[in-house]
């Protein structure tokens, strides 16, 4: 079915993880053996996912592209599909097309220190990359994960941050809003922009990776620039509507680019350029 | 190829579309109901309008269906078998009957569903179009194909253009493409060679307005004009322009569930709608009409050419006919040539 | 994720007879999201209800669908089997395979089809349902009663005497209302005073009542268990702290003409005045109307002779605010004045009284202290008449409705009449006597017979005077409408018991509904008399149509007992099958567009509206809220919303679509 | 249509038709079994949009019915919807739906003989009148057509 | 005419409105709306026999709005609407002035809505003798004819909602085909689709439609849906004595009679 570019791969829930109040990670594997030795993506490209009879969804593949086999998408129930989606029990099927948009640049980034912010829900995008710098870990220098949501209860991939917090190899800072602590929380509390500047990592030659609501964006990209990073070594990726997913429905153009195509990922130097319409 | 030209004898046209019938071909061809005319599956040669300006509607819906299948889906106890549609089910079609600047519009969706990824959906039903155009003998106060790139005998797009010369004169067909000359083998009767002929003083008057690429230039750095929130301040916000052009593309897709069984579908949609960029956070990209408005104008003039070099407007003035309230876009083009600086 | 576990019941034979339940239980166990299905002899004994508790432990299901008897039957008992076992009630759902299939079909396919088509409709909503819990509502333990007459007075004592705090208001100066003003009492006869006064004194003097004499309703707002309620104390214009009652004001006052309301104009009193001798409280007021220091500026006489300096005439009205939980409506009725019936030529003729006049003329403490004496000259009538259905029964006077009370007070009247003047005739024109009542029908014998009031079946026609004779023409209808003419010295019209001057108005503050003749309407004419449709108010007495003193009195009890049901809780529980409008983050805050069309669709005004304000304070969106308080969840606002804005809670959108597309449709 | 079994969708209130339904239960009076009840807590909350999808997804024909006029649980609910019924049925009939296929009706809680009736008058006139084909026609459809150019 | 134009002047001027909304000259002879806030262009202003676009549709336009208080200049089947509108609490003397046109072409100023709704209440809501005919003549057709008369009529409709668009009472911001949990109405154009949204359409306007044509004239397909509205106001008349726009009114559709009559109700 090459030819019907609206064709989703059929994939089987293979594990279902509660991750937060409304959020799960489905692991999933495709039906189909060719399918899955002809697909590849690289991190931060993203998908349609499926479920038959209520419609399409658009999210980040979470998992790294240097774990094969499956590939993981975390979403939150907002909407129709979405609710749908987490009405999906472990071995049903679904849908998923792609791999779609662009991705981050992580073969340009060896040698460099990495430093990843990310908030509440927007921890999947930049999971995919974690792995993969993990995955080849002596390529870079200093990793560090700031991560923040509203509180410890809405935190993702919890099991993960235990491990990450245990590893030598990696600087992890979590935080969640103030009023969002449990009694026996020892991470950090504060917004994280606050905590950016707190920790205020390196930007010598640095990579800023920042993933979250368009708020927390709004107020860490000047803490990145006071702490000397430059516009281009920021990067982030862009949540716009999407239908098809490779350029053509019409819903992400922002100005005359396709979030779809020329996006997910853009640096903040990209996003200077872009109109304000996402 | 090159064109070759040849001569149709007015009652000959008849002849023509008999003999296409005989050969089992669906014909879509102008028709009227409601006082409107528009492309509709025809059997006879008396149904064919042929006293209109313009359809209301383009025909781009015989490539680019306002409600196409994509596939279908079935739950089973083992799981789910999935079918997408058998592009060897699209039909051969005749389109009989097109404007000038409609055949130019497959330029523009083509475009679109080819710039990147290729449809093949698409493009299997264009393949199997075979677009039979007719010049204009009349324009009206809405017509600027001229403006737009295109002219009342243009012949892009088609694969025969008829020009009919004079008021009840014979035709000169234009043979532009295989499709065309296909045609032309299965009527040969009907296809007299023409000799040298002028069509350019049959056709209609359509005096130039605005230069598309002043225009191009002049929303380059117009984002943030004023004049977007003038200009739409009447738009109401329908899909009337977006579903009457031939080169809007703008689409849903949707899924169609009964019981174990449903339906994937791909159905028009158009950026005009305020509900078409909305986030399920609630947060709306284009939440104002005039940002819907500069949205439209500036995929057709400015990030069309820019990114699949091709203009999406053909300057058939659907949009600004079919308007319920007369948002003209001829007229905003214009001012906004003249405006911007 | 849904987890769903079906269980089947047999009910004995019940279902297994005609329906394979078997079947049942494994074609459900194949659907989506159903992880456990099994069929059982009895699902509600014991053993039943634990596999289901079991099933929901260890398969760990997030929804049951039981497919057993009516909901009607068991629903609250497999909820509770769920709760129990830590699953959210309003999880458990009740596919009907007895009532609705396996007793009104016969035993084949089909009929097990339909089983199983019912019990798959429900799997799909309960899929759809949503952990509920009961929604709580504080309930302030003091009840508002409205209307000090008998009914008002028994609901506040009943009240009171259950340990709740009673705000008990009254319009006039004192308690005691209409019964206060009757002479003796059907059908016993016994003296009116003798049995209303005592109840009056311990309304004055129960520790839970606080009384308001002379106050009025001003508003309400709020809901059930939450009222807040303004009341409007009039001034009485003297300290009644002060006040003794001494009565020395009230014999000085110089201002005596004044028409008594009490004595229905047959008597007068001073300007300051105590209405009746027996009032609660037993102080005075000041009716700024007549006084002659507010109508001239001066006199002040009364403030000259207080003893304790209580006259207060500056005193001004007060409102008190006060929260309540519940209200009883106890404002009773009126008669019509008999100037409603100008053929019978009233005014021209003061002789012509109404029923209300007369128990003041027979009351020992009336004006002519008990004795029969016509107002005209005092003369005491040998003939007198009593007029049946003045009004009511009479499509013409707009009063269709019986009064109900006449036919005994007449039959009253009239023996009161016989025994205070020996020898005179009474004369008595009826359409039917109407005796329903516990030892009625023998009271109107008892006239009749014992004391040979004479009965004429029809309708009078006329009254005109005549050398000084009341002359009454009518017919007799028993004999076959022979025309009868009496020449009368008095006649006494039973005028239609009407509902009170402002009824509507008062209704409207309430926000509970009235029927045509601004009778209180009460939330169901059989199984709801004494409740309204707004939850947490109730009527009592004659405010609800024209009632007599046991049913007044039955009735104020009953709203007392609903009262003190009420507030026997400190917070009142409520089924969550509630309606609610969309919320949504700002700006949009929700999808209603606020045309509050569904207010006037919702039968309990539950419907709010609720405003949002940007930074600057100025209100950017209006939309509807529902009042979980009042609402009592019938929908009828969800069918109405035009944008789909109101859900009601139990039987969503979402789960009533697809239990349509369940239905028709195979999975 | 010699073995042409209707689908009816009966949309019922809680309190007065379904108690209705159980009485007839209880008195075991029998009645066709085509019928598939939905409860709904007050004819007021019945959506007509619910009707269209019924006879979208195949149903041939519909029952609505609740409490009888002033006999409503929520006092008004069925007057409300009397007055919808009225309208929306002026509609269906305007539009040229068959208005035989949807059967309103009042049935009391203690008028279980009442509803067998009902259902059993409806079950005879749908079988006489065959499977709502018309209807069926435009929901297929959009789902067999390739395009609808 | 020029009364409209020398009063929106004034009325600029002294800013007491901010905005007023009126027709201008459109392409060919059409005319269309225009929104006038700067005094010195109340003399584009233009009323004519082809003003029929009703303007209320854009009180109820957040663009509009939100320049502050409006005036418009209303005929009859405008004044209607406005009175509907503000029945629905979206308009209200604070934020509109009326400049009214009577049937005569005259300018009357309303100094608030109560005014306007006296003005209206003088005419009833009249089917036009043309429409009646066609509505007559589908009464006398075979339910089966009228079936296919319908999905003749509806099957073309490609949702652009240029109707909804140009309706007056469909100022929801989301309305019932955009409501996808559960998807109602399908969102493709296809026979059931269109179906589905057009007998929504009629009874949600059922009550509140004021018969001005708006969504017929902006169809560009010249599909006849208002003759589906047109068929209920008739109905309304037939069986509740029909309605009027009313401030403080019940609304047909939210409120009963006890005596409600029907012959269908078993």
């Amino acid at each position: 079915m090459t030819d019907n570019l609206y064709m989703p791969y059929l994939m089987k829930i293979e594990k279902v993880t509660y991750e937060a109040p409304g959020v799960k990670t489905f692991m999933l594997k495709f039906i189909n053996e060719e399918d899955q030795n002809r697909f590849t993506f690289k991190a931060g490209q993203f998908g349609e996912y499926s479920v038959y009879g209520v419609g399409e969804s658009t999210f980040c593949i979470a998992s790294s592209p240097t774990r094969k086999g499956y590939i993981e998408c975390t979403f939150r129930q907002t909407g129709k599909v979405t609710n749908a989606l987490s009405g999906c029990e472990e071995g049903s099927i679904i849908g998923f097309r792609g791999p779609y948009g662009n991705t981050f640049p992580i073969d340009e980034w060896k040698g460099k220190n990495l430093l990843f912010i990310a908030g509440g829900i927007a921890l999947p995008p930049m999971r995919c990359v974690i792995w993969n710098a993990l995955d080849q870990r002596d390529n870079f220098k200093e990793i560090t994960i700031i991560y923040g949501a509203r509180t410890v209860n809405d935190l993702v991939y919890k099991h993960e941050l235990l491990d990450w917090e245990r590893r030598k190899d990696i600087k992890l800072v979590t935080t969640v809003d103030p009023g969002g602590e449990s009694p026996d929380w020892k991470g950090e509390i504060g917004f994280v922009p606050t905590i950016v500047e707190k920790i205020a990592p390196s930007s010598k030659n640095s990579i800023a990776i920042v993933c979250g609501p368009p708020v927390m964006i709004k107020y860490t990209f000047p803490v990145l620039t006071k702490l000397g990073f430059q516009d281009e070594n920021i990067y982030t990726t862009l949540e716009n509507r999407m239908k098809c997913g490779f350029g053509k429905c019409g819903r992400c153009n922002v100005g005359k680019y396709y979030v779809c195509k020329d996006g997910p990922v853009f640096t903040l130097s990209q996003l200077k350029e872009l109109p304000d319409e996402y | 190829m090159n064109i070759d030209k040849w001569l149709v004898r007015k009652d000959s046209l008849e002849k023509l579309f008999d003999i296409l019938k005989q050969n089992s071909k669906t014909i879509y061809a102008p028709a009227t109901k409601n006082g409107k005319v528009s492309f509709i599956e025809t059997d006879s040669f008396s149904g064919i309008t042929t006293d209109y300006i313009q359809t209301t509607q383009s025909s781009k819906e015989i490539v680019f269906p306002r409600t196409e299948k994509i596939l279908d889906y079935t739950k089973n106890r083992d799981g789910m078998s999935v079918k997408g549609i058998d592009l060897k089910d699209i039909p051969e079609i005749i389109l009989w009957g097109v404007r000038p600047c409609d055949a130019m519009g497959i330029d523009g969706l083509s475009a679109i569903f080819n710039w990147d990824y290729k449809d093949e959906i698409y493009n299997n039903r264009l393949s199997r179009v075979t677009v039979l155009g007719f010049s204009c003998s009349k324009s009206d106060e809405y017509c600027f194909c001229t403006s737009a790139g295109g002219g009342p005998g243009n012949n892009a797009g088609s694969d025969i253009l008829f020009t009919q010369l004079g008021t009840d004169g014979d035709y000169l067909a234009e043979v532009l493409t295989e499709k065309g000359s296909a045609v032309v083998l299965l009527a040969s009767g009907l296809f007299e060679k023409a000799g040298e002929i002028k069509k350019e003083q049959f056709l209609a008057e359509v005096p130039v307005r605005f230069n598309k690429e002043e225009i191009r230039k002049k929303l380059e750095n117009s984002f943030e004009s004023e004049l977007w929130i003038e200009h739409s301040l009447r738009c109401l916000g329908c899909g009337a322009c977006a579903y009457v052009c031939p080169t809007c593309a703008c689409f849903d897709i949707q899924d169609e569930a009964h019981g174990k069984a449903g339906t994937r579908v791909r159905c028009w949609d158009s950026c005009g709608f305020s509900l078409f960029t909305l986030h399920t956070s609630g947060h709306n990209p284009r939440e104002l009409q005039s940002q819907r408005w500069r949205q439209r104008i500036m995929h057709k003039f400015s990030y069309m050419p820019d990114r699949l070099s091709v203009y999406g407007c053909t300057g058939c003035g659907r949009c600004s006919r079919a308007c319920p309230v007369d948002m003209n876009i001829l007229e905003h083009l214009i001012s906004i040539q003249e405006v911007i600086v | 994720m849904s987890k769903i576990g079906v269980f089947v019941c047999h009910c004995g034979e019940n279902i297994s007879a005609t329906v394979d339940c078997a079947k049942v239980a494994e074609t459900a166990g194949k659907y989506d999201g159903v992880t456990f299905s099994i069929d059982y002899k009895y699902m509600c004994s014991d053993p039943g209800q634990s596999i289901i508790k079991n099933a929901i432990k260890e398969k760990g299901l997030t929804g049951v669908v039981v497919a057993s008897c009516s909901p009607r039957m068991h629903e609250p008992t497999f909820r509770k089997a769920c709760a129990e076992a830590g699953l959210n009630p309003y999880m458990c759902e009740m596919a009907n395979l007895r009532e609705h299939c396996s007793w009104v079909h016969e035993k084949d396919d089909a009929t097990t089809e339909k089983a199983i088509d019912l019990v798959r409709i429900l799997v799909e909503k309960v899929k759809r349902n949503q952990s509920l819990d009961a929604i709580k509502v504080p309930v302030t333990k003091t009840a508002l009663v409205i209307g000090g007459g008998i009914a008002g007075i028994q609901a506040s004592l009943d009240i009171a005497n259950s340990g709740h705090k009673v705000i008990l208001i009254e319009k006039d100066p004192s308690i005691g209302g209409h019964m206060s003003q009757l002479s003796e009492t059907f059908p016993t006869l016994d003296c009116s005073q003798c049995i209303l006064t005592p109840r009056m004194v311990e309304v004055a003097q129960h520790p839970n009542i606080t009384l308001y004499t002379y106050a009025e309703l001003e508003s309400l707002e709020g809901f059930i268990g939450n009222f807040k309620a303004k009341i409007r104390r009039k001034s009485k214009s003297i300290d009644e702290k002060l006040c003794t009652g001494c009565g020395m004001c009230t014999t000085k006052c110089p201002n005596k003409k004044i028409p008594s309301e009490f004595n229905e104009g047959l008597g007068t009193r001073t300007a300051i005045y105590v209405p009746f001798p027996q009032a609660v409280p037993n102080k005075p007021v000041i009716d700024r109307i007549h006084c002659t220091y507010y109508t001239k500026g001066k006199c002040r006489i009364c403030e000259k002779v207080c003893p304790t300096q209580a006259i207060r005439f500056d005193q001004e009205d007060q409102i008190v605010e006060t929260e309540v939980g519940a209200v009883v409506l106890a404002t009773g009725f009126t008669v019509k004045q008999t100037d409603f019936f100008p053929e019978y030529g009233y005014g021209k003729y003061s002789d012509i009284i109404t029923g209300l006049q007369f128990e003041r003329l027979a009351s020992a403490s009336g004006p002519t202290l008990g004795e029969i004496r016509r107002p005209s000259d005092g003369k005491i009538p040998e003939k007198i008449v009593f007029v049946a259905c003045a009004g009511s029964r009479d499509q013409a006077k707009g009063i269709p409705y019986c009064s109900k009370i006449c036919c005994m007070y007449i039959a009253k009247h009239a023996m009161l009449y016989q025994h205070k003047v020996p020898g005179g005739k009474s004369y008595v024109f009826y359409m039917d006597i109407r005796a329903g009542g516990k030892m009625y029908e023998e009271f109107v014998r008892r006239a009749i017979e014992d004391d040979g009031v004479n009965y004429v079946r029809g309708r009078i026609s006329r009254i005109y005077e005549k050398n000084g004779k009341l002359i009454v023409n009518g017919a007799d209808t028993l004999l076959n409408a022979m025309p009868v003419e009496i020449e009368a010295d008095m006649v006494v019209l039973a005028t239609a018991g009407v509902a009170n001057e402002g009824a509507e108005e008062l209704a409207q503050k309430l926000h509970v509904s009235y029927d045509s003749y601004h009778f209180f309407a009460e939330a169901h004419p059989k199984l709801k008399p004494v409740e309204t449709n707004t939850a947490g108010i109730f009527l009592a007495g004659a405010c609800q149509s024209p009632r007599d003193i046991p049913e007044s009195v039955a009735m104020a009890s009953g709203a007392a007992a609903k009262v003190a049901g009420l507030f026997s809780q400190d917070e009142l529980t409520r089924e969550p099958l509630i309606a609610v409008v969309n919320r949504q983050a700002a700006p949009v805050y929700s999808s209603c567009v606020g045309c509050f069309l569904c207010v006037s669709a919702c039968p309990y005004q539950a419907i709010e509206k609720e405003e949002f304000k940007n930074r600057t304070g100025e209100v950017i969106k209006t939309v509807a809220k529902v009042n979980p308080g009042l609402c009592q969840g019938c929908g009828t606002c969800v069918a109405f919303c035009r944008t789909k804005s109101i859900d009601i809670q139990g039987y969503t959108h979402e789960q009533m679509y697809s239990e349509v597309m369940a239905l028709l449709n195979e999975y | 249509m010699v073995d042409f079994e209707p689908k009816i969708v009966a949309f019922v209130c809680n309190w007065c038709t379904y108690a209705g339904a159980d009485l007839t239960g209880t008195s075991r009076i029998k009645y066709a079994s085509n019928v598939r009840i939905v409860r709904f807590p007050c004819t007021g909350r019945i959506d007509y949009m619910l009707l269209l999808k019924a006879f979208a997804e195949g149903a041939d024909g519909i029952i609505v019915s609740g409490c009888h006029p002033n006999d409503c649980h929520y006092t008004s609910g069925n007057f409300h919807a009397r007055r919808r019924w009225i309208m929306f049925r002026s509609l269906c009939d305007f539009m040229g739906i068959d208005t035989r296929r949807i059967k309103f009706s009042w049935v009391s809680a203690a008028e279980g003989a009442k509803w067998a009736d009902i259902v059993n008058t409806i079950v005879a006139s749908i079988r006489e009148l065959g499977p709502y084909e018309d209807y069926k026609k435009v929901v297929k459809k959009p789902v067999k057509e390739v395009s609808n150019g | 005419m020029d009364d409209l134009r020398k009063r929106a002047k004034e009325l600029l001027e002294s800013s007491t409105v901010k905005v007023v909304i009126g027709y201008e000259q459109g392409t060919a002879n059409k005319t269309r709306a225009l929104f006038v806030e700067k005094p010195e262009d109340a003399v584009k202003l233009i009323f004519d026999s082809y003003c029929v676009q009703n303007l209320a549709v854009y009180v109820t336009k957040r663009e509009i709005r939100d320049k502050g208080k409006m005036a418009i200049a209303a005929t009859l089947p405008v004044l209607r609407s406005i009175i509907q509108l503000a029945s629905e609490s979206q308009v209200n003397d604070n934020n509109l002035l009326v400049l009214g046109i009577t049937p005569e072409s005259k300018l009357v100023e309303f100094s608030n809505l109560a005014e306007v709704e006296t003005f209206v209440h003088q005419y009833q809501i009249e089917i036009d003798a043309h429409n009646k005919e066609i509505l007559d003549k589908l009464d006398k057709m075979t339910p089966a004819e009228r079936w296919k008369f319908w999905i003749d009529e509806l099957t073309p409709c490609f949702k652009c909602y240029a109707c909804r668009a140009a309706c007056p009472m469909c100022y929801c911001h989301r309305c019932t085909v955009d409501f996808n949990q559960p998807q109602w109405i399908p969102v493709p154009s296809h026979e059931l689709g269109n179906l589905e949204w057009h007998i929504m359409r009629a009874v949600h306007l059922t009550g509140r439609c004021v018969d001005c044509d708006a969504c017929y004239n902006a169809c560009p397909l010249g599909i006849p849906l208002n003759l589906l509205t047109k068929k209920m106001v008739e109905e309304a008349k037939v069986h509740f004595g029909g309605y009027q726009p009313a401030i403080k009114g019940e609304h047909l559709m939210s409120t009963y009679k006890p005596d409600d009559k029907e012959n269908f109700i078993q």
